[in-house]
C-alpha cells in the first residue's frame, strides 16, 4: 500500500463498504473485502494520526511554543 | 532629407523659443509713442527711433518703482526682456526698468557704462553664479561703521547663528571707495574660507553710490569666483553692481535674509521629514504586521478536515463490521435453515419405520407359520382320533380274542389251517399270549 | 417312508382312516392298515414337532430370547 | 446374501410374507419360506442398526458430543 | 473438499437436503446423502465459526482491546 | 527560500491561505499547503521582527538613545 | 555622502518620504529607504546643529599685511 494516497484509500474503502453492504458477495469475497476494508481503515486511521501530529508539531516553534498561541488556537478551535 | 513642413503653432513656439533664449536681457533705448494704460494698470507703448519700432510693456509693478512718469515723445532708456505673444504673432519688449534719457553727465556715464558692459555680456545671466543654499562662511563687504553692518549681521544672527562671517571693512563713498571695493573683493577671492559674500551700502544719492557705478567694482565683482550679492541703496536704486552681482537684493537687509536660510524652519522642516519616515515606516510595518497577522488567522489548519476524516473512517470501519456480520448472520441463518432441514431429513426417521414394517412383516410371518402348523396338527389330531375310534383291537375289551400265526400275522379262522404243534399268537384285551397248538377240534 | 413327505403322509392317514371306517376290510387288512395308520400318525406327529422345535428356533434371536415370544409360545401350547 | 441390499431384501421378505399368507405352501415349504423369511428380516434389522449407529456417529462431532445439539433444539423449538 | 467454498457446499447441501426430503432414495442412497449432507453441514459450520473468529481477531487491535467494543457487542447481541 | 523576498512569500502565503479557503485540497496537499503556510508565516513574522529590529537599531543614536522614542513604540505595539 | 549638500541631502530626504507615503514600495526596499532617510536627516540635523560661528575682521595693518580680529560689538542683538 506503499503509494496509496490517502483519498484513494478512503475511495477504496467506500468502495468496499458499499459492496458489503450491498449484500451480493460470497462469504470468502466479502471475508477478503473485510479485511481489506480492515487494512485500508487502519491505514487510513495511521495516516490522520500521523498528520494529526505533523500538524501539531508544525504549529511548534523551535522553541516548542506554540506559536500566536492565544491568536491561532482562538482561530483553531472556532 | 525632405524639408520640415511648421505647423504654425510649431515655427511660433520655435520661434518664441529662440527670440526669448537669445534675449533674456537687454538694454535699449527709443522714443515713447502710443502710451496706453488700460483698466489693468500695466503700462503698454510703442519704443520707436527713425527706422523701426517695437511694441513695449511695464508690468504695473515695475511701472510703481519708476522715479519719472512716462510721457509720449519721452527719450527712455530701460532694460527687460524679449517675450514672443504667440496668439497674436507678434513680439514685444518687457521691461523691468526704464529712465529717462540722457539726465546730467553722471547719469550719461552710468548709462554708458551701463550699455558698455551690458553688451559685453557682464550682466547676462549664464554668468550668474548659484548662491550656495547653506553657506558655512559669508563674506561682508560693507562699511564697519554704518548700521548696515549691523543689520545685516543681527538678521544673519537670527535666521542662522551657526555661521561664520567674514568682514571686510570698505570705504563705501569718497575717492578710495572704488579702489577699497576693488581690493575687498579680489582679496576675499584669495580666501579660501567663503561660500558667499555680500557687498552691502545704504541709500544714498548718484553720486554717493559711484562706487558702485563705477566699471573696476562691476569687473572685480564679475571676476569674483565668491558667489557676490549686492545689497546697495534702497529698492529704487539700481547700480551697475546690482546689474553685474550674481544676485540683486534690494537692501542690504534684504541681502541678509537672501544669504542664509532660516534655521529653524529648516529645523522644523528635518523635523517634520524625520517623524514623515518614522510614521510611514511603521505605517509600512504595522501593514504588513496587520497583514500577516490577519493571513495568519486565516491559515485554516486542516485539523478540521482531518476531525472529519476520523468521523467517515470511523463511520465507514463501523460500517464495515455490521455488514460483515450481517452476511455471516445471512449465512449463518440460511445454514441454520439448511442444516436443519438435513437434520430433519435424518434416515433415523425411515430406520423405524423399516424397524416398524420389517417387525409387522415378521409378525405375519410368525402368526401364518403358526396357523399353518396349528391347521396341520389339528388335521392330525383329527385323524388321530378316527384312527383310534376304528383301532379293530376294540372289540378285545368283550372278550373277545385274535390269533394269529407266528410269524406271518394269518388271523386263524379254520383250524385246519393249523399245525399240531405250531406257535399262535393271541391278542387279548390287555397284552398277548404266545400259544402252542395241542389239538384241533 | 424315508422320501414321504408330511403332506403324503398326511393323505395317506387320511385314506387308512377311510378304509377303516368302510368297514370292507377284513380284521387282518384292518389291522394292517390300522398299524399303518398307527406309523402315519407318528410319523406326522413327529414331523410336525420338529417343524414346532424349528420355528421355535427361529424365532430365538442371538441371545436365545424368543422373539415375538408371547404371540408363538401361545400359539403353540394351545 | 452377499450382494443383496436392503430393498431387495425387504423386497423378498415381503413376497415371503405373501406368499406364506397365500396358504398354498407345503408345511416343509412353508417352513423353508419362513426360514428364509426370518433371516431377510435379521439381515434387514442388523442393516437397519447398523445405519442407525453410522448415523449417531455422523451426528457425534469431535469431542463426541452431538453436533449443533442445543443450536439445533433452541431453533427447532422456536 | 479442499477448493470448494462456503457457496457451493452451500448449495451442495441444499441440494442433498433436497434430494433427502423427495423421499425417493434408497436407504443406502439416502444414509450416503445424509453423510455427505453432515459432511458439507460440519464444514460450513467450520467456516462460518472460522470466518466469525477471523472478524472477532480482525475487531481486536494491537493492544489487545476489541475496538468499538460497547458498540460491537450491543450489534452482536442485538 | 534564500532569494524570497517579503512581497513574494506574502503573496505565496495569501495564495495558501485561499487554497486553504477552498477547501478543494486532498488531505495530503491541504496537509502539504498548511505547512508552507506555516513556514511563510514565521518567514514572513520573522522578516517583519527583524525589519523591527534594523528600524529601532536606527532610530538610535550614536549615543545609544532612542530618538523619538516614545512615538515609535506606541506606533509598534499597537 | 562625501559630495552631497545639505541642499541635496534634503531634496533625497523629501524624496524618500514620498516614496514611503507613495506606499508602492516592497518592504525591503521601504527598509532600505527608511535607513537612507534617517541618515539624510541625522546628516542633515548635524549639519544643522554644526556650532561654528564667528564672526571675523579683516584688517590690514601699517605694513599692509591683512590680520584677522574677531568682531565684537555691543550691537549685536544675541
Amino acid at each position: 500500500m506503499a503509494k496509496v494516497t490517502f483519498e484513494i484509500a478512503m475511495k477504496q474503502l467506500e468502495q468496499i463498504v458499499q459492496e458489503l453492504e450491498s449484500g451480493n458477495l460470497s462469504l470468502e469475497d466479502s471475508i477478503k473485502k473485510f479485511e481489506e476494508g480492515i487494512k485500508l481503515s487502519k491505514y487510513c486511521s495511521a495516516k490522520l494520526d500521523e498528520t494529526e501530529k505533523k500538524i501539531t508539531l508544525l504549529l511548534k516553534d523551535q522553541d516548542g511554543n506554540i506559536i500566536e498561541k492565544p491568536f491561532v488556537s482562538e482561530r483553531l478551535t472556532e | 532629407m525632405e524639408a520640415h513642413i511648421y505647423s504654425v503653432t510649431e515655427l511660433t513656439s520655435e520661434i518664441k523659443r529662440f527670440i526669448e533664449e537669445r534675449y533674456p536681457f537687454i538694454w535699449i533705448y527709443g522714443e515713447i509713442s502710443n502710451l496706453t494704460v488700460p483698466f489693468s494698470g500695466h503700462l503698454y507703448f510703442t519704443l520707436k527711433d527713425e527706422s523701426a519700432r517695437i511694441n513695449a510693456i511695464i508690468f504695473k509693478g515695475q511701472y510703481k518703482n519708476l522715479k519719472f512718469n512716462p510721457e509720449n515723445g519721452m527719450s527712455v532708456i530701460g532694460f527687460g526682456r524679449l517675450g514672443v505673444y504667440e496668439s497674436k504673432g507678434t513680439y514685444q519688449i518687457i521691461f523691468e526698468y526704464l529712465e529717462p534719457k540722457g539726465i546730467g553727465s553722471l547719469q550719461i556715464a552710468y548709462e554708458q557704462l551701463k550699455a558698455k558692459l551690458s553688451a559685453q555680456g557682464l550682466f547676462d545671466a549664464s554668468h550668474k553664479k548659484e548662491l550656495p543654499f547653506l553657506p558655512q562662511n559669508i563674506c561682508i563687504i560693507t562699511s564697519p561703521t554704518g548700521s548696515v553692518l549691523y543689520d545685516i549681521l543681527n538678521i544673519i544672527n537670527r535666521r542662522y547663528p551657526n555661521v561664520n562671517i567674514l568682514i571686510i571693512p570698505v570705504k563705501v563713498q569718497g575717492d578710495s571707495s572704488e579702489s577699497d571695493i576693488v581690493a575687498a573683493i579680489k582679496l576675499m577671492n584669495t580666501l579660501s574660507f567663503p561660500d558667499v559674500a555680500i557687498i552691502a551700502r545704504g541709500g544714498g544719492s548718484l553720486e554717493e553710490l559711484q562706487a558702485f557705478n563705477s566699471e573696476s567694482v562691476a569687473r572685480a565683482i564679475f571676476e569674483s569666483s565668491v558667489p557676490i550679492i549686492s545689497g546697495i541703496g534702497h529698492e529704487t536704486d539700481y547700480t551697475i553692481a546690482d546689474f553685474v552681482s550674481d544676485y540683486r537684493a534690494s537692501t542690504p537687509s534684504v541681502a541678509a535674509e537672501i544669504v542664509v536660510p532660516l534655521r529653524d524652519e529648516l529645523k522644523n522642516k528635518i523635523d517634520k521629514l524625520d517623524r514623515s519616515l518614522n510614521t510611514n515606516i511603521t505605517k509600512i510595518l504595522n501593514y504588513n504586521n496587520n497583514n500577516l497577522n490577519k493571513l495568519i488567522g486565516r491559515i485554516k489548519s486542516p485539523k478540521r478536515i482531518i476531525e472529519d476524516m476520523i468521523i467517515k473512517n470511523d463511520d465507514l470501519n463501523r460500517r464495515i463490521l455490521i455488514s460483515q456480520l450481517n452476511i455471516i448472520k445471512q449465512l449463518k441463518n440460511r445454514f441454520i435453515n439448511i442444516n436443519n432441514k438435513l437434520l430433519f431429513n435424518n434416515p433415523d426417521t425411515y430406520i423405524l419405520q423399516f424397524k416398524e414394517y420389517i417387525n409387522h412383516m415378521l409378525y405375519n410371518i410368525s402368526k401364518t407359520i403358526n396357523i399353518i402348523y396349528k391347521n396341520n396338527a389339528h388335521l392330525l389330531h383329527q385323524s388321530l382320533g378316527k384312527l383310534d375310534t376304528l383301532n379293530p383291537k376294540a372289540i378285545l375289551q368283550r372278550g373277545y380274542s385274535i390269533t394269529r400265526t407266528i410269524p406271518d400275522k394269518h388271523i386263524v379262522t379254520d383250524s385246519n389251517n393249523v399245525n399240531i404243534g405250531q406257535k399262535l399268537e393271541v391278542l387279548v384285551a390287555k397284552g398277548s399270549l404266545i400259544c402252542s397248538v395241542e389239538r384241533k377240534i
